[in-house]
């Protein structure tokens, strides 16, 4: 069922993202998703980046649908159906965010005291919630080496020591996320991915979000170390618009 | 000893609870995990014979008792389809190929390829009801339908499926003009729309769409049975199937077999353990050895 | 200031929501009291030239969200009906006649006893999926339907709504066969049939039935919406509408009024005062002041 | 929704009439009633004579569906759909109950202690449920005249004083209700009595069973007095299944 529901607050949080806040009184947990509509434009999967009382979507413009979606003002009503998938697991302890472009969005929800924060972003003014860390639980990486240290969000790795953390939870693009499961895979720790593939049902049926068999949009977006151990897909091919198999 | 295996449209399934086409199997990986998780085959995602992206999102109404969809026939071309079927066929179960095309030398092609890939059949795609030229456009035509049917049936080696559309004014006559096939598989979607009034525009970026689930059970058995009081042909029955109470009454309509498809919405890839279990404690309970002594038994 | 007075196929009415043919309008009182208890008008149970017992019971099937039915066109013949006519007219709202019959000649004498016994319009049922020779067996012809439509309009003075079936290959099609009418009817059941495992037998005693309620709704405003994109004649949307918000879906693919049936299984005779005590706060909160503004306003 | 539901108890009643237990865990309250498929015979719809766990349907055979269904033995089964219908109110004062022809089977669940019945049939074999009340809270009336009173129901008003019941309820066929409903509607009493007119749908649709606009299926069975002052098809007039109107 759409959703009709009216923006009550809008944020830019970098030259290309931008925060759009609405009461919803709908349980979402953090990690969950929604597929935000606009008409004549298209419908977009959409991680939560707040999941109490006001929710809020981060929108980062990419394609038509989200150019579109993040001229929405205060006032205005968005369309959205959801909330999907599953959510993060909750941990007492304290936690690694490894976020990368705007994956940090679907993490911002887990922010606590007990949290550390790796982000990481091409360029320096495209560095996503790094406020909402303290300064002595933020690491930054660039690409540009404009802010924090030069490099990868690997990198950023090399900067903590990830058994020292109850759970780490990963959000961003594929790639990224393989190179983080990489390097993390042989030690000691538990990690969840939160996976982005192109979606267009967001319930299960069209197949075009699967890695392995495993749904992104149900079965996922987030998975554990253990389910991707061993994926044959995970980060190595996906499916085009058309079913095509490409490299990723 | 109740035994679910069935032979039917030329081909022997362990399990009479198939993977209807259009749901999880675009993906070779996707198809050999639902058919690991007891699907007793898999139809693919309807191929053709160049890529074709689909439609732009939204491409789905979901509802909860039914889904609209218009995915605008997505597929990868058959050519590249060939490494997804390879895969899916590491499953060892069988693998239907559904293909649709305008016109009949495509779907000649489009068969033959899918022979070579090393599919148990074709399904042909006589009723998508979405695209323009076509699914429902080539399968409303008696004299196309029977064209298409003969010309492969006289070609190919594999056993033909013929899937058609209830948005027809005689499923019989159409069924008759496929009558050469080796299995009906009965019913495509029925043609719908949703309309959102806050948004004033349909829904779907296409407009129109395919409704399946629940709500078309009604309709799909009709199809069935409207067919197997006419027709020794072998049928297979879909649409709205989601128990095993579904599942039989496709086949007492005259179904020997049956596909799963919105149903995977709801309860995911475990539906197909579900209900064949259900359907072993019901045969044992009533004393049915084979399901086949319950094809058409309500047909009068 | 709002208002939900309409002029649509030739007939004035205090409000959009209209009775649908076959549900509570065999006998007069009731009619009167349906128009009482809200409706903008009604349409009678489709009357034939002679009596008619319909089918033994079991005649429907009901379910969460549809219902099949099989009723078998019962009716008292033309002659007879006069009586319930003149009950229902002391309600001083329009009675629209629904009339049914296997030919042009026939479908004439009809519409000139209702025109005699001062209905407001005749609405042709070219559509009942379950009855032979008549019904959808006559609407699913082109050639006899404009016939009939073209005879009756040359011939009688009070308007002639068609009522279309779903259950066609191209409801274009029989749409423009009918464009003679005032008004175009959208859309009938759609054909369906239960059947039930432990009896392992059909249970409608007619085998096949036809399907209304909300799960048909997708499939109306398909229709509507089709015939809308194509042509400026009047609709009259009905299929599944339970709810103003199904009633503005209707309007927005193209309906300038609705009629509700199967809704009163659920909800009584009391859904027409909801509907439209719905429909004025929401024009109010819109600021719409006549429906008319809506009419069609999704179609792209 | 049709159940299938497993009967455990035959009990025949009178020449003509059958009762069949079953149990079925569903609410149904005195009055309501159910649609009694017999597939290939037809439908019918039938009060229930004992609305506890363990309820009852008592069977009069008139036609090719009731024939077969009073057949059913124990350890067969019966389909239903239901229950469907208004109840008769419940009162804690003491009841008149009249019952006519078969009747007195949708009366049943309300006898108890405080209960009076007046039972009244064509021949004295065919009195149904006479024994259900105590001898003497037990009026008979015999159109034969070879058991109690020899007459009309409404002879047997008169071997009691109406007014003083807290309630009357009464159920037959429509044309003894009216006789009822004409000689106590001047009395101070209140009266519901349950309707029986031919039925097809059972669920307010097909317009069969109405009376004054009131579908019988789902207004009724049961009215009150103030329900039937001044309907001018009670008692009066009915549709035959053709919908032709024909005097009762």
């Amino acid at each position: 069922m759409m959703e009709h529901i009216r923006i009550t607050k809008r944020v830019k949080n970098t030259p290309t993202v931008v925060s759009l806040y609405f009461k919803w009184n709908v349980k979402v947990l953090p990690g969950q998703f929604v597929m935000v509509w606009v008409p004549g434009y298209g419908e977009v999967p959409m991680s939560l980046s707040q999941t109490e009382d006001e929710k809020c979507i981060t929108v980062k413009a990419y394609g038509d649908s989200t150019k579109k979606l993040i001229e929405t003002e205060a006032g205005e009503w968005i369309f959205l159906r959801g909330p999907y998938g599953k959510p993060f697991s909750s941990t007492s302890g304290n936690k690694l965010l490894i976020g990368g472009g705007s994956g940090m969005a679907s993490l911002k929800p887990l922010i606590d005291r007990n949290t550390t924060g790796i982000i990481a972003s091409r360029t320096f003014d495209e560095l996503l919630f790094s406020d909402e860390f303290d300064e002595d639980h933020r690491i930054e990486v660039t690409e540009d080496g404009k802010k924090g240290i030069k490099g990868i969000v690997t990198d950023g790795i090399e900067a903590v020591n990830p058994e020292d953390f109850s759970m780490i939870y990963v959000c961003g693009p594929e790639k990224m996320l393989k190179a983080v499961y990489d390097k993390i895979k042989k030690l000691n720790v538990n990690a969840e991915f939160s996976m982005e593939r192109s979606m267009k049902c967001g319930i299960g049926l069209c197949d075009s979000c699967s890695v392995d068999g495993f749904q992104v949009c149900v079965d996922g977006p987030v998975f554990n170390m253990k389910q991707l151990n061993g994926m044959t897909e995970f980060g190595t091919t996906r499916l085009l618009s058309s079913g095509k198999r490409v490299k990723i | 000893m109740v035994s679910l295996a069935v032979k039917t449209g030329g081909v022997s399934f362990e399990s009479p609870a198939i993977l209807a086409s259009g749901i999880l199997d675009e993906n070779g990986y996707t198809m050999k995990r639902v058919l690991e998780d007891g699907a007793g085959a898999v139809v693919t995602k309807s191929i053709g014979t160049e890529e074709r992206n689909g439609y732009f999102s939204p491409v789905v109404v979901p509802e909860d008792t039914y889904l609209i969809n218009a995915m605008g026939l997505p597929n990868p071309g058959i050519d590249s389809f060939e490494e997804e079927i390879k895969i899916a066929l590491t499953a060892k179960k069988p693998v239907i190929g559904s293909i649709f095309a305008s016109n009949t030398d495509d779907f000649l092609k489009l068969a033959l390829k899918m022979q070579d890939f090393g599919v148990s059949a074709v399904e042909l795609n006589l009723s998508c009801p979405h695209v323009q030229g076509f699914g429902s456009e080539v399968g409303s035509d008696p004299v196309l339908v029977k064209e298409i049917v003969k010309t492969l049936k006289g070609t190919i080696k594999i056993p033909v499926w013929s899937k058609l559309s209830p948005n027809v004014t005689s499923i019989s006559e159409i069924s008759r003009a496929a009558s050469d096939s080796d299995a009906l598989v009965l019913i495509n979607t029925v043609r719908a729309m949703a309309i959102d009034i806050e948004a004033r525009r349909p829904v779907l970026t296409n407009s129109y769409g395919g409704m399946s689930g629940t709500a078309i059970k009604p309709v799909g058995l009709r199809c069935v049975y409207e067919v197997r009081k006419e027709t020794e042909i072998d049928i297979i029955g879909v649409g709205g199937i989601s128990s095993y109470i579904d599942a039989l009454e496709y086949i007492m309509a005259g179904a020997s077999v049956f596909q799963i498809g919105t149903a995977l919405m709801k309860y995911g890839r475990s539906i197909f353990m579900r209900i064949t279990g259900d359907l072993e404690k019901y045969m044992i309970s009533n004393g049915i050895n084979n399901l086949e002594e319950l094809v058409g038994v309500a047909v009068r």
